[in-house]
């Protein structure tokens, strides 16, 4: 052990707020980007999980054009 | 090889004719420059003591951001237009295709910039000897911001935010011609000799010369892939 | 040995390994991480010039050092997305990039606060933390890219091109910047002098960047995976390994 | 039965997620005209891209006389002439200086030549004024009028009848029959009822979506 007590050790010689506040930014950082990738993630398991349950109707059929005006008039 | 250079310079004079057709795309960068030139004396001093140091610092940090500006139209309109995809599909390899535009790019923005150096570094107080390497080191740097830029404006190109995005994928590369601009200009200032880092910025240029339009092209091929 | 190489780019086969590699990498990353920041921290000798300030380079070295090997990586796989075309080598770019960024970022805070003590200023413009920046945007770059691009291939393509043009500028950018700071500042303390360092001090420096290159293996493996479900969530096997909770 | 010019084998193209057309393969015999056909969105510009070496995104093989067209490339491009949606037209330039330009990069053509063309697409009179001044179907007209100089043996045309009036449809019909006749092949995409004597057809757009596509 370098430090006498654990002051000593929390202070560093007056260096303590630069070394601590370092520290707790990089863990900090550092662990907001892992949860956010592991959040990610089991999102996208859960949207996929829930596309294979549903049947899938997009493009099945081709919605065919028929140009029909549109009724407005009943507002 | 005979045909290939005469397809360059077909490519370069088109380029050149249908820019001198609309003067406007011509004059903006050139104003741009001046404005930029001019926000340091209003927004920071106009004494002589913060002006002469700073002068090659801040005329080439103005001519870097016009040619940026400028960088935007160098594929858009042909893009637009078809004739990328014309160009993509001659039988000459598409890296000198690509060099001939981005000749005709800097002889349309970079040189004029160069030709308008000496007036605003007389206005920002440098003496004559700076004046002259500060128009050399521009005559040397600007075809590499040229050359480089092309890269960023192939890869940005069809897209809808590519004004930020090209600043920011673009300036960081730009940064050792403007390191080695402004200080080769300094260092004339001080007296110093001068020939080395010239001949540092002609190796960047050589180097810019043969790799850039190779990296440009295989861009251009990929923003036209997706189109 | 093509065959090596195919099953490499296959995401199937991809997934499989790097579940099974995963554990390990966080484990054991973890372990020697700790380990050798506790010891820095804690044990190892206070420097003699700069005092216990010194003890940030526990985590400053090993992220600028990762920050920088990121970006290399990034460059060989985008050497292989452009080559063979092999789509894993996209997922990883696209994968790390914001692992590598991040890291640049923690390795310019904790200089600029390991500077305060040091040069009594926050922030100074000496070589090693503008080279620093400079990546920095290079990755934002590449990141910014990636993002506006739609199509799939095209994107992968264009950000292995940004990525290439950039790892050969680095070189360039480093030396300019260096010639910048003798220039502006010729003579000033440099964090990358390195004193005389003690074997104390040295091996747990060694352990945090191990440990710390590990735990990027397990957060590029697990965002990897992720991007590999995303990309293949219409195959066959991705459906069946999600319906069978093969994902835990 | 002569050599196939152009080959595709199992051409597969997504977008977005969605395949647009798989497996295809077809060869272009020469003194052919193929018709690719399909509803919007279907992928007829997205093939004749792939097809003109435009789009490299898709998967799949493209044989230029049996080889790989990556290896024989600058024969590819020497001998194939391929008019888009976007013709290349400058607005700046007059249709003259247009045809000077496009035509430069492979061999070029006298001036006496580019005259007679634009004026047998009916821009005579026209030469020398900006395109910008030119109506949308005149400037068309500008970039069909490299199909009346052109001599490389495969044309790539999409869309070539939009914006040209019935007259100018039905003589552009008659110039394709012409070119196939002798004997230049010719791949397009038109909406209009296109009447050609022996056409080859391929069509796109009919494949089902299956849920699962590809597994590997």
């Amino acid at each position: 052990m370098a430090f006498d007590s654990l002051e000593a050790f929390i202070t560093m010689g007056g260096h303590g707020p630069y070394v601590w506040s370092c520290y707790f930014v990089f863990f900090a950082l550092s662990l907001v980007l892992i949860q956010w990738s592991r959040v990610h993630r089991r999102f996208v398991l859960r949207t996929l999980a829930r596309g294979y349950a549903e049947p899938d109707t997009a493009g099945t059929s081709r919605a065919s054009a028929d140009f029909a005006r549109v009724d407005t008039s009943d507002h | 090889m005979g045909s290939d250079l005469s397809a360059m310079k077909a490519v370069m004079l088109r380029d050149i004719k249908t820019s001198l057709r609309q003067p406007q795309d011509l004059l903006n960068p050139l104003l741009f420059f001046i404005l930029v030139v001019m926000l340091f004396p209003l927004g920071v001093s106009p004494e002589v003591e913060f002006l002469q140091p700073a002068g090659g610092g801040i005329l080439w940090v103005a001519a870097l951001l016009s040619v940026l500006l400028s960088l935007d139209h160098l594929f858009r309109h042909d893009f637009d237009d078809g004739t990328l995809e014309q160009l993509m599909l001659q039988p000459q390899p598409l890296f000198l295709l690509v060099l001939a535009k981005s000749i005709a790019h800097w002889l349309l923005t970079g040189l004029p910039l160069v030709v308008l150096t000496p007036l605003l570094a007389v206005m920002v107080h440098l003496e004559g000897n700076s004046i002259g390497v500060l128009c050399l080191t521009l005559l040397i740097g600007t075809p590499v911001l040229s050359l480089i830029g092309a890269i960023g404006a192939a890869l940005t190109l069809g897209l809808r935010s590519a004004g930020v995005l090209l600043s920011l994928m673009i300036i960081p590369l730009y940064i050792p011609v403007l390191i080695f601009g402004t200080g080769t200009v300094m260092a004339a200032a001080e007296g110093a000799a001068v020939a080395g880092q010239l001949a540092l910025m002609g190796a960047f240029l050589a180097l810019a010369l043969t790799l850039a339009p190779f990296a440009a092209a295989a861009a251009l091929r990929i923003s036209l892939s997706n189109g | 040995m093509w065959q090596i190489f195919h099953k490499l780019g296959s995401p199937k086969w991809f997934y499989g390994i790097a579940s099974r590699l995963m554990p390990w990498l966080l484990w054991v990353g973890v372990a020697l991480f700790i380990a050798g920041v506790i010891w820095g921290l804690a044990f190892a000798p206070p420097e003699r010039l700069q005092g216990n300030s010194y003890r940030i380079i526990y985590i400053h070295v090993p992220a600028a050092f990762l920050a920088q090997s990121v970006y290399v990586m990034m460059a060989v796989a985008a050497v292989v997305t452009l080559v063979w075309r092999m789509k894993l080598a996209d997922v990883f770019v696209k994968s790390v990039a914001p692992i590598g960024a991040l890291l640049t970022f923690l390795a310019l805070f904790t200089g600029a606060v390991w500077g305060k003590p040091t040069w009594g200023t926050w922030w100074v413009w000496d070589a090693r933390l503008t080279s620093m920046l400079i990546l920095m945007l290079l990755y934002a770059g590449a990141i910014a890219l990636g993002r506006a691009i739609q199509d799939e291939k095209s994107s992968a393509r264009a950000v292995a091109v940004l990525v290439l043009v950039g790892v050969v500028n680095i070189p360039i950018i480093q030396y300019s910047v260096e010639w910048w700071n003798t220039l502006h500042q010729p003579s000033t303390f440099k964090l990358t002098e390195k004193p005389k360092m003690a074997s104390e001090m040295w091996v747990p420096l060694l352990m945090a960047i191990l440990g710390l290159y590990m735990l990027f293996g397990w957060l590029a493996c697990l965002r990897m995976q992720t991007e590999v479900l995303v990309r293949e969530g219409r195959t066959r096997w991705v459906k069946e390994l999600i319906q069978q909770g093969g994902t835990r | 039965m002569s050599e196939p010019l152009l080959q595709a084998v199992n051409l597969h193209c997504e977008r977005d997620h969605r395949t647009l057309f798989r497996d295809l393969s077809f060869s272009i015999l020469p003194a052919t005209l193929t018709r690719v056909e399909g509803p919007n969105g279907s992928g007829k510009t997205t093939l004749l891209r792939v097809l003109a070496g435009l789009n490299d995104n898709a998967d799949g093989q493209v044989l230029w006389h049996g080889e790989d067209r990556g290896a024989s490339r600058e024969s590819f491009l020497r001998n194939t002439l391929y008019i888009g949606h976007r013709p290349g037209i400058k607005a700046m330039l007059t249709p003259l200086e247009n045809l000077q330009a496009l035509t430069a990069g492979r061999g070029g053509c006298p001036d006496s030549a580019l005259r007679q063309a634009l004026a047998g697409t009916g821009l005579s009179g026209f030469e020398d004024i900006p395109c910008r001044r030119l109506s949308a179907g005149q400037q068309r007209r500008v970039a069909l009028a490299r199909l009346l100089v052109a001599d490389e043996p495969l044309w790539i045309l999409d869309e070539i009848f939009t914006a040209i009036d019935a007259q100018g449809v039905e003589a552009l019909e008659r110039l394709l029959v012409q070119r196939v006749a002798e004997g230049g092949s010719i791949i397009l995409t038109t909406h209009h009822d296109l009447r050609v004597p022996g056409m080859e057809r391929i069509r796109l757009g009919d494949s089902d979506h299956e849920e699962v596509s590809h597994g590997l």
